[in-house]
């Protein structure tokens, strides 16, 4: 099997990358005043991942563009990934979803599929998996073991607050990766 | 923690006859004897609600239904609610504006921030951090004070101390009656009395007016849809009749909306029955459910009624007053290492016995065979071995008949970093290195041979008896007989019984200090 | 059951004059606000975020794989601010955890994929299930065991939480040992 | 007066009174106006919920369950010392004498309780209507519940389909049985007691068959369709029949003709001539199941259906019928009657007392007549 581990990332400016243990595979675009802690794995294998302004990544989180099962992979047309505006991805969620608007947060250890659409203001509740093929409705609050369900009235806040202070503190004690396009060749390996 | 350690894997018996892990087991030292959880009797301690810590008395407690006045369960997904508070804009607008949310307890610090006179107002409003519930989902104003929420009525609570009233004056009257009468009543039934005189609560009367030919009345209008029907009146005119109960016969139809439901809008079973007196149907109709206490417990020897475990009164400390557990009193038996198992073979297992007394310990080990020969000696408690929960046979010596019994001594237990090895070299000396093959401070590595009974055992669950003495408290003075200190010590006896899982799992990994012994 | 012996690689981890073992895989970001007390074994993959705000660690702990520990943020009129993190004593966290709390306190055991919401507080003498989810401050009482999600009482534990887990993360430290 | 009562309730001895359903249990203190909770009748082994009644055979098992049940009513939910206070346990009149007995035994002395009543459930119900008994009363049977759950299965596997990782497909296909606990959730979340007239056209039309089905929602507006989601990777399609005529298995006649109806029905045309019009003014039905959206509305019309068309029409002159609603809600009416019984001085004298208990070991039967204690 050939992999290609190599990447491709345009990071706008304001935005902060942690360097610390990042994984980055194939062709990703992060936009302005988004923040990636350390330990986040990016890797858009399918297609490229383009990832919106404001958006709050903490650590161990996966985002996947990953190929669909049984797919012939050299066959395939690439999907985009689109990951809109102020989300968060809290501790170790795990985000597959194709589209993801804005606003939505994903608490610790969330799982979403790659067939679900997130549209504006849901919340995945802390390891809650959702592996549906359904359109969420906006506002969908997912929690509890039996992942129950219901609508919020509003969106939840957001968190300009905590990325304005992220970006004071994160440049003081981490390396962080600069604006600008980066590409790294792949790397063959035996 | 007991998961870690797999504590069920051992068992002890208890006094009454169950087996229960050691950690789990209490011991009364006035009775000298283990006791488990049925044993015991628990009696409250302290109530407390177990978020904000409140310590309440008990009367004050059960006046408040045992429930916190300042914390709210969330009544969508039951976790704790969180009072958050925000800024409204101007004292006219006292609803909606709002400018920023902040937590609760982040108040003191914000007060002093904003302390430059704005016009702002705080109110308050209570949130789910899990489900993201708020009580402006159900359009509750927000307070402007702390915790001022209030409980929602019952609605049949007048209804039924009327009710109640009436009852008890009817029991009331029952019991002068009966106080007057005593020299003539009849012994009656439980409820249902057989005659007519004793009928207080008037169950049986219009029965037992039809049978002596007494009709009642039927009121004549049956058309009216809303109708008091009255039938007998109650025996006695002077008590309080509370207004009857009214039969309807018009019956709301079932509303429309199930037709077409919003399954996001039905609460479920367990939101229903969290407000029991409102049960509501539609998520619109939930409510902040006031935090339920919980309590800690003391616990009373059944036998002798001394406590055998009291904890502080304070529900934050974990200290006891008194801290009777068995594993202080009793070592401490573990698995150490077990061989791949072979069914027609001994299998030679390790064992650990560690001593959590503060106090040297003398320990005699026996086999299931040697009680069953042997009998009980004099002055021990008889150990009743029940032979059908035993798949093998555990044995000290290999199979040798010779010296059966084993004894050993064991370290008072210490902390580790304060004993030198001398002290076990002392013991070591001692030791039928055959049998106790490692030894380090209050623990000690003992093998054993298990067999199993026959080759379609599949749960390997081997016993032995350990004897030891024990110190106890005696009720008796002991300053009257001080010449005798061995008064109120006794030598007590445990069975012993040791699951080692299933016959196809494979060998523990052997420990690097006990290669040497095997 | 007695614990079974654990074998590292000697050039994977880092001891301590204060007998503290620290896997260099792990991440311990702004380490100098990051306090082990003595004996704590912290192994790969963990992440403590010193560098957001004080951990405060205490003795005999053991943080076992891809852990993260994490202080809490609280939100506040103008802006926001990450609150220290204390545990306690005789702690012993398992496997892929996020611990979010704002004090934990001794003798705690955690089950392994549990989820410590913000701001929460785990009393002394708790047990966590394992697959739990302790939603944002929650207080957890002594000698309970919580599991599920939401994380309620489950049953209650036995007054021996004490003596238990001291013996569990002594000897858990002692059969932590070097491969030779 | 609610002060008053508070304070009387406030003494630490009240007694309680817990009322052990079969599916949940009511428990509290007497002379209050609910029950503090209403908890499901099981407790955790390894970690699992278990329903204690679901397996009555072993009698040692249902004793270890049973006391670490009430030992969780005694000390997590009413917070109450065991010891020495006064127990009141409403009971159906169909309750084994095996299990009446044990809990007589973990009662007296397990938890050391100086004296318990029994209470029958139907006696108790009729305390809360403050007038002279004289009433059909009808609990909504203890397995009324069973069977809504074991219907919504059956009429899932014939009508629903599910979408389970993306793709779609027959409920039946799928081979899937569902929990008693989603099957009570889809009970009580989606499912209602549909209005007499429809149900008779479904009846009449046998709808239940698809194609006639199809043809029929020209006609007739179905209930709308429901999406179930089911943990992390399902989702179920309830249609709209299936909610509908789930509780139907209530009101269908079974082999022997019997169904809630014609059995009230029944025991009006058993009783004396003289009161069948006293009882059938005063109706009392009380249980968790009566509480389903449409139900009593949908059994009046049953009731006056039956007695004016079917065999009944003869035997009974009654053609309507009147209905009590007691104060509290149906599931713990029953309770609240132990309330007020657990409430007055005179329970004492109709209880069994733990001393004769220990002395003799005799647990009176409530219509052998002998005395207690």
């Amino acid at each position: 099997m050939s992999s290609n581990l190599g990447y491709n990332v345009t990071i706008a400016p304001g935005t902060f990358v942690c360097e610390e243990r990042l994984q980055l595979v194939g062709e990703i675009s992060i936009g302005t005043k988004t923040v990636l802690h350390p330990s986040v794995s990016i890797i858009a294998e399918a297609g490229p991942i383009y990832i919106g302004e404001g958006n709050l990544i903490e650590e161990q989180c996966v985002i996947a563009n990953r190929f669909p099962p049984n797919a012939d992979k050299d066959q395939m047309n690439q999907i985009v990934m689109i990951i809109g505006n102020n989300n968060v991805f809290e501790v170790g969620s795990h985000c597959e979803a194709l589209k993801v608007g804005d606003n939505n947060i994903l608490e610790c250890k969330a799982r979403v599929g790659r067939n679900i659409t997130l549209t504006n203001g849901c919340v995945i509740g802390a390891k809650c998996s959702l592996m549906t093929n359904e359109i969420l409705p906006e506002n969908t609050v997912i929690y509890g073991s039996e992942h129950e369900r219901r609508i919020m009235p509003d969106r939840p806040a957001f968190q300009t607050h905590q990325l304005d202070f992220l970006a004071r503190i994160l440049p003081t004690s981490h390396y962080v990766l600069k604006h600008g396009t980066k590409t790294h060749a792949p790397t063959s390996h035996s | 923690m007991t998961s870690l350690l797999k504590v069920d894997k051992v068992k002890y018996q208890c006094s009454c006859g169950t087996f229960k892990p050691l950690c789990y087991l209490y011991f009364c030292r006035h009775c000298l004897k283990v006791k488990c959880k049925e044993c015991v009797i628990l009696e409250v301690d302290c109530r407390f609600c177990p978020s904000c810590y409140e310590n309440l008395q008990p009367h004050e407690a059960i006046n408040r239904k045992n429930r916190c006045q300042q914390c709210f369960n969330c009544p969508c997904c039951g976790h704790t609610l969180v009072t958050r508070a925000t800024n409204t804009a101007s004292l006219s607008a006292n609803t909606s504006a709002t400018v920023t949310d902040l937590d609760e307890s982040s108040l003191s610090s914000t007060s002093v921030m904003s302390g430059q006179a704005t016009p702002s107002k705080k109110v308050y409003y209570l949130a789910c951090g899990f489900c993201r519930w708020s009580t402006r989902d159900i359009n509750l104003n927000d307070q402007l004070t702390i915790n001022s929420w209030k409980q929602q009525d019952n609605i049949h609570e007048q209804r039924f101390q009327e009710l109640l009233l009436y009852y008890k004056q009817i029991a009331n009257k029952e019991k002068l009656e009966k106080d007057r009468k005593k020299y003539t009543t009849s012994k009656g039934g439980l409820l249902l009395r057989t005659s007519s005189k004793t009928d207080k609560y008037g169950l049986l009367t219009p029965l037992t007016r039809r049978s002596i030919g007494l009709r009642t009345t039927t009121p004549t209008s049956s058309t009216t849809s809303l109708r008091a029907t009255n039938t007998a009146k109650p025996v006695d005119s002077s008590t309080i009749q509370p207004k009857q109960s009214t039969a309807l016969e018009t019956i709301t139809p079932l509303e429309d909306t199930f037709f077409n439901l919003d399954l996001s809008k039905m609460t479920t079973m367990k939101q229903r029955l969290s407000s029991v007196e409102i049960q509501p149907v539609y998520t619109d109709g939930l409510y902040p459910i006031s935090k339920h206490f919980t309590s800690k417990q003391s616990k009373r020897c059944k036998e002798c009624d001394h406590n055998v475990l009291k904890p502080e009164p304070s529900p934050k400390v974990i200290k006891f007053k008194l801290h009777q557990m068995a594993m202080f009193f009793i070592p401490d038996i573990r698995i150490w290492y077990h061989p791949t198992w072979d069914s027609n073979r001994e299998n030679v297992c390790v064992l650990s016995i560690v001593n959590q007394s503060d106090e040297q310990i003398t320990l005699k080990l026996m086999t299931i065979d040697d009680i069953l020969k042997n009998g009980s000696s004099t002055g021990i408690d008889e150990i009743k071995v029940d032979e059908k929960l035993l798949t093998a046979k555990l044995d000290f010596s290999g199979g040798n008949d010779t010296n059966k019994e084993k004894i050993v001594q064991l370290h008072a237990h210490i902390d580790m970093n304060e004993t030198d090895s001398k002290y076990d070299n002392e013991f070591r000396e001692n030791d039928d290195k055959q049998f106790v093959i490692w030894r380090k401070f209050a623990k000690i590595a003992i093998k054993c041979t298990v067999k199993p009974h026959n080759e379609n055992v599949k749960n390997i669950i081997a016993g032995f008896v350990m004897e030891h003495r024990v110190v106890g408290i005696s009720s008796v003075q002991t300053s009257i007989q001080p010449a005798q200190p061995e008064q109120n010590s006794k030598i007590i006896r445990h069975l012993v019984t040791i699951d080692f899982g299933s016959i196809d799992e494979p060998a523990l990994t052997l420990h690097s200090s006990l290669k040497e012994g095997l | 059951m007695e614990l079974p012996e654990v074998f590292y690689k000697k050039a994977d981890f880092i001891e301590t004059t204060s007998g503290n073992k620290v896997c260099r895989r792990s991440i311990m970001c702004g380490s100098q606000n990051i306090v082990l007390q003595g004996k704590t074994i912290v192994m790969a993959d963990c992440i403590v975020r010193g560098d957001l705000a004080a951990v405060k660690i205490g003795k005999n702990c053991v943080i076992c794989e891809k852990c993260a520990i994490r202080p809490p943020f609280k939100k506040f009129a103008k802006g926001v601010a990450f609150f220290p993190i204390q545990i306690g004593d005789h702690v012993y966290i398992e496997d892929d955890c996020v611990i979010n709390a704002a004090s934990i306190g001794s003798y705690v055991h955690i089950g392994r994929n549990s989820v410590i919401g913000r701001r929460c507080i785990l009393m002394d003498c708790c047990v966590i299930l394992p697959n739990s989810v302790i939603p944002p401050e929650t207080v957890v009482p002594s000698f309970t065991v919580y599991g599920g999600s939401p994380a309620c009482f489950i049953e209650e534990f036995p007054e021996t939480a004490k003596e238990l887990m001291i013996d569990v993360t002594q000897s858990f430290y002692q059969n932590f040992k070097p491969t030779v | 007066m609610s002060s008053l009562f508070d304070s009387l309730s406030a003494s630490e001895k009240t007694s309680i009174v817990i009322d052990i359903g079969h599916a949940y249990t009511k428990c509290g203190f007497a002379g209050s106006s609910s029950p503090r909770h209403i908890i499901p009748t099981s407790v955790l082994v390894n970690e699992k919920e278990q329903h204690i009644f679901d397996n009555q055979s072993d009698l040692g098992l249902l004793r270890e369950q049973l006391t670490e049940f009430i030992r969780l009513i005694y000390y997590k939910y009413i917070i109450a010392n065991c010891r020495d206070r006064r127990v009141v346990l409403v009971e159906s009149v169909i309750t084994p004498t095996k299990i009446r007995h044990l809990l007589t035994d973990i009662f007296l002395k397990q938890f050391e309780a100086s004296s318990l009543a029994f209470v029958p459930s139907h006696l108790a119900a009729t305390f809360t209507l403050g007038r002279v008994p004289l009433a059909v009363q009808f609990d909504s049977l203890p397995y009324a519940g069973k069977a809504i759950h074991g219907r919504i299965q059956q009429l899932l596997e014939q009508h629903a389909s599910v979408t389970k990782n993306g793709k779609k497909q027959l409920f039946k296909d799928i081979n899937l049985k569902l929990d008693q606990e989603i099957l009570e959730d889809i009970k009580v979340r989606c499912c209602f007691v549909s209005p007499f007239e429809r149900a008779q056209i479904y009846a009449e039309n046998d709808l239940l068959s698809p194609e006639k089905q199809r043809k029929n929602d020209d006609v007739f507006k179905s209930a709308g369709n429901v999406d179930y989601p089911v943990v992390s990777d399902m989702i179920i399609h309830i249609p709209g029949i299936v909610r509908e005529l789930a509780c139907e298995v209530l009101f269908e006649q079974d082999i022997d003709g019997k169904s809630i109806a014609t059995l009230l029905l029944d025991s009006l045309v058993q009783s004396a001539l003289d009161i069948r019009r006293q009882l059938a003014d005063n109706i009392l039905i009380i249980g968790g199941t009566a509480m389903m959206p449409g139900f009593l509305h949908r059994l009046n019309s049953e009731l006056i259906h039956l007695a004016n068309v079917s065999t009944y029409n003869k035997k009974l002159a009654i053609k309507t019928f009147h209905y009590h609603s007691p104060p509290g809600q149906l599931n713990y009416v029953t309770w609240l009657g132990g309330s007020f019984f657990g409430a007055l001085d005179t329970l004492e004298s109709q209880s069994i007392i733990r001393e004769k208990y220990l002395e003799n070991g005799i647990v009176p039967d409530w219509f052998t007549g002998e005395r207690a204690g």
